[in-house]
């Protein structure tokens, strides 16, 4: 596969017009994660409402994949379940360590199947997951929070 | 004319490869650089038929290998004209010489000293000092940089940058970024003159110009192997004797002793204090062969040749709508490194960032690197998160540049297609 | 038999050295090993083909080499069954290793701390502890040695040596001298039982033994690249995933970052932010060849080949009046590391220094070690100030412990004649 | 060269039977030289009187070269006036430096002549050298506490 094949559309479309950007109150948790081998780095904020991804909001600096890859998730996870938001980190994550032998599931994937390429360049491998492994930090933390404020509320 | 580009790169096995279509120009040899043979060669000799440890080792194999040892330490210790070979202490990268430094000169520091860097650092010569004055309550301050990107010596003198509090100044000699050549002897000249040591990361210097230690005015330098077409996984660090006689060991081991008593031990003189457990051998064999190959080229010849390359390097990327170069652009009469760092976008203002850049050029046959190539506060100092740079060495071709140049123009254009 | 020693032999070309009329008896292995075909030719071949930054350059140079250098990693925690590559931090040497330990863990340590060590350690494992117990004022204790070169655990419990205050144990594996194998297990869990980490020396022990790091008991584990057929330049430290991911960083510098900001800085996950600087990239490569090397002979048979060499070589030793072998003389039940060290005195009496041994050796084909070898507390509580070492590997056969024993006998006689 | 014939018969007689050996009173000064590489130490003290070398006693363990090259030493500097004796000891390090190409002077060194073919063995020349080098280092601090002693007498 080429590089310009790589590089597809998609993924241009997303570096200039970012969806999502930007941090945003309310939120349940954030997260700063770093690719320190090129320096690409994202501030993320997850906000939950009940068992659902109400906003994820963000800041970032680095490439076009590492962009376009955080854009293209914030389109698919928020409204979705935070279980159903995992699933797709985890399903995005196989995809990408998958050398290019894993066929993609567009119907869930959506825009996400543009990155199918990153996964032939392993050192651009990081670049597509650094949003989505900040995402699924910050669930988590987010999560946590929501457990220990009902705790206290139920006391 | 004596300096023979294509003759020296036939020494380079590696500079024949080919990425897919196109043939392979290394334009990132500040990052590392490639190995003639004869340095792949002296290795293979050593390990196949000279191997031992050293200095302990006194039978047949290990007179053998300690003689090889001790050449490679001689012929860097004349390389960089130190006056005894003593002074050079193996280390094994750069980043070890300046932590050495930093633990070894430190380690009586106080609150209140002060020990001076500048924001062009890499990061080799930032955090080692940031741990250190962490450790001991010291203050860590800095020299910015002007906009054409040298030290802003104005600025330092108004703050009083450099006063009595000074302990260490410790400098870049070349910046890896900007290849801007800083003023050693100045600074090294204000640093005694308030009882300051003066410290010189010399990484991206010694593989460059003709280093002359005791001519640069600084007290300890450090400088690292790969980078000098010698192996990885050896630097070092040149220290004046009188001063290494007095400082304390940093690593404990092997080697680095006089006596040890289980109530407590004495550590023998310089170089071997500061050489814990086995050394890097083969290594050292490595770049003594690195250290006789460049003195065979000459170093004002290497140094002429990286000044050519670089003007020429400049001068035709400026030409490149949307490419931007960092800091100097000129090869002025203080010299410039062969580090050429710039941002480029798209004819409608879309960033092309670096990381994006390298993959294009890599695709064409193109090594550069992207990033903050280790000095993030510079990136930061200049407005920006990245660049892209090029770096030049002994065996760059012109025609190279030309493919640099090329490739940057269809990535850019391919960016701005898709606009 | 499938361990051909003959065949293994014709692997390591430097076996077939000549001194003078004798072939080369190489057992001085115990202080570095010697290196086949194989390993060579992988360094020969990354500087060759595919030599450049790891990490930071992402060309296809870069990618390749990061790609090897991981690989090495990966192939170093396979060997020593490692349950993460992550948990292997790549040093310059054994020694380095311990002095990572020895800031890292030690950087909270204060008076009344102790660090426990034993009297047969390798100055490696002695001076790093030294050095930190002056830095914070913690105390060093040690183990002392029973009359067969066995720790005295029977002492140690009688005195309390591990007790509440213990705060690090710093002991071992297999005696670089003695050949004597330390129950490691046992006292990592009276460690573990007062909160105490428990590190280990396995520079002896991992080159013969099969290692497996989760089985051994211990936190931490040093060794070293060349002494397990590997080359210089290169050693690791192993260390418990959630264990390195809560020590502070040792060395500073590139690589070993997260974000530098000239205010202060944050530091990468385990390994990198241990690994400062451009690391042993061609010595990971080497490595990772020399493991997979006794993988494929198979450290079971390795080590049933050091256990028959050991037992011949002490069987043989022991005929040759006035002949002493230090330490253990079986190799028993806890096994026995390929180290035999002695002394020899002449029919009248007459101590022959081991320098003196060694060179008469050396000039009959037969390289041993002679002196301290870095473990002068242990001789100094034997008695003595040298000895003579014999030590073997995988390559060693029984002809050259003959060559030996007939080279002691001609050197006893010489020096007896002079009487 | 042999190593049979390094170790000639002087060398091992003098082995057997060190002179001098063991530390005496009274000195002038004392010093302890260390050879790392191999673990030969020897203590050594200098008495001095007037302008001669009254007394070089010492205590140390090493091989047969260092042992007996210290013992060849004091007979020959015992006696001497400070500048023959250093004058002896720049002769004997230049013959060992000599990789066996000088030709020693047998009047002026003596017994010393049979060290002539450590020059030979580069690894074993500082072990040679351990008890020359120790001397020279404290008859040089020697003199100087003698002219410290002797200011203050004449103040
Ligand atoms: C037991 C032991 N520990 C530590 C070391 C030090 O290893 P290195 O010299 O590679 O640092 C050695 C070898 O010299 C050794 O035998
Ligand atoms: C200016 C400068 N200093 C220090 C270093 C660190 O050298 P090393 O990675 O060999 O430790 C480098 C290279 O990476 C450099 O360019």
């Amino acid at each position: 596969m080429s590089v310009e094949a790589m590089y597809a559309e998609i993924i241009l479309d997303h570096y200039r017009e970012k969806h999502h950007s930007g941090l945003r109150e309310p939120y349940g948790a954030q997260v700063q994660h770093v690719n320190p081998t090129c320096g690409d780095e994202v501030m993320l904020r997850v906000a939950l409402s009940g068992d659902r991804v109400a906003d994820v909001s963000y800041e970032g600096v680095g490439c076009s994949i590492s962009q376009a890859s955080t854009s293209v998730m914030t389109d698919l996870v928020i409204g979705r379940t935070v279980d159903e938001a995992l699933a797709l980190h985890e399903e995005f994550t196989r995809l990408m360590h998958g050398r290019g032998e894993i066929e993609p599931d567009e119907d869930r994937l959506e825009d996400a199947i543009a990155f199918a390429g990153v996964a032939k360049f392993p050192a651009r491998v990081k670049c597509a997951l650094l949003g989505w492994s900040a995402f699924k930090d910050a669930a988590a933390l987010a999560l946590a929070a929501d457990a220990a404020e009902s705790m206290k509320e139920s006391r | 004319m004596s300096y023979d580009v294509e003759l020296i790169r036939s020494d380079f096995p590696i500079l024949s490869r080919r990425v897919g279509d196109y043939p392979l120009a290394y334009l990132d040899s500040a990052n590392t650089s490639q190995k003639p043979q004869v340095v792949i060669d002296a290795m293979v000799d050593h390990y196949e038929r000279h191997n031992a440890n050293v200095a302990r080792a006194m039978h047949m194999l290990g007179a053998e290998a300690s003689a090889a040892y001790d050449a490679g330490r001689e012929k860097v210790a004349g390389f960089i004209g130190a006056n005894r070979t003593e002074e050079v202490v193996f280390t094994k990268n750069a980043s070890e010489a300046l932590n050495l430094a930093a633990h070894s000169l430190g380690a009586t520091l106080k609150p209140g000293d002060e020990v001076v860097i500048s924001v062009m650092e890499h990061h080799s010569n930032i955090v080692p000092w940031q741990l250190l004055c962490a450790r001991t309550g010291a203050t860590l301050r800095w020299f910015d940089i002007t906009d054409e990107g040298r030290l802003d010596l104005a600025k330092a003198a108004a703050e009083q940058l450099i006063n009595s509090n000074t302990r260490i100044v410790s400098l870049t000699w070349v910046s890896n970024v900007l290849g801007t050549v800083n003023p050693i002897a100045e600074i090294a000249a204000q640093a005694h003159a308030v009882g300051a040591v003066m410290v010189v990361d010399g990484s991206q210097a010694v593989p460059q110009l003709t280093t002359s230690v005791t001519g640069l005015g600084a007290d300890l330098v450090a400088f690292t192997g790969h980078k000098m077409v010698g192996p990885t996984g050896i630097g070092a660090l040149w220290g004046r004797y009188d001063l290494l006689a007095e400082l304390p060991p940093f690593l404990g081991g092997g080697e680095m002793i006089e006596i040890v008593k289980m109530g407590g031990s004495t550590f023998a003189p310089p170089p071997y204090r500061f050489e814990a457990g086995t050394p890097p051998i083969a290594q050292a064999v490595g770049l003594g062969a690195a250290a006789d190959y460049l003195g065979e080229l000459g170093m004002a010849d290497v140094a002429a040749h990286e000044a050519a390359i670089t003007s020429y390097a400049l001068r035709v990327l400026q030409q490149l709508d949307g490419l931007r170069v960092l800091g100097t652009t000129s090869v002025g009469p203080e010299g410039r490194g062969g580090a050429v760092s710039f941002t480029l976008a798209t004819r409608d203002g879309l960033d092309i960032h670096p990381h994006d850049v390298m993959t294009f050029l890599d695709s064409r046959g193109v090594a550069v690197r992207g990033g903050h190539h280790c000095a993030r506060p510079l990136h930061e100092r200049l407005g920006i998160t990245a660049s892209t740079r090029a770096s030049f060495y002994l065996y760059t071709l012109e025609r190279e540049i030309d493919q640099l140049v090329e490739a940057l123009n269809y990535t850019r254009d391919f960016f701005g297609r898709a606009a």
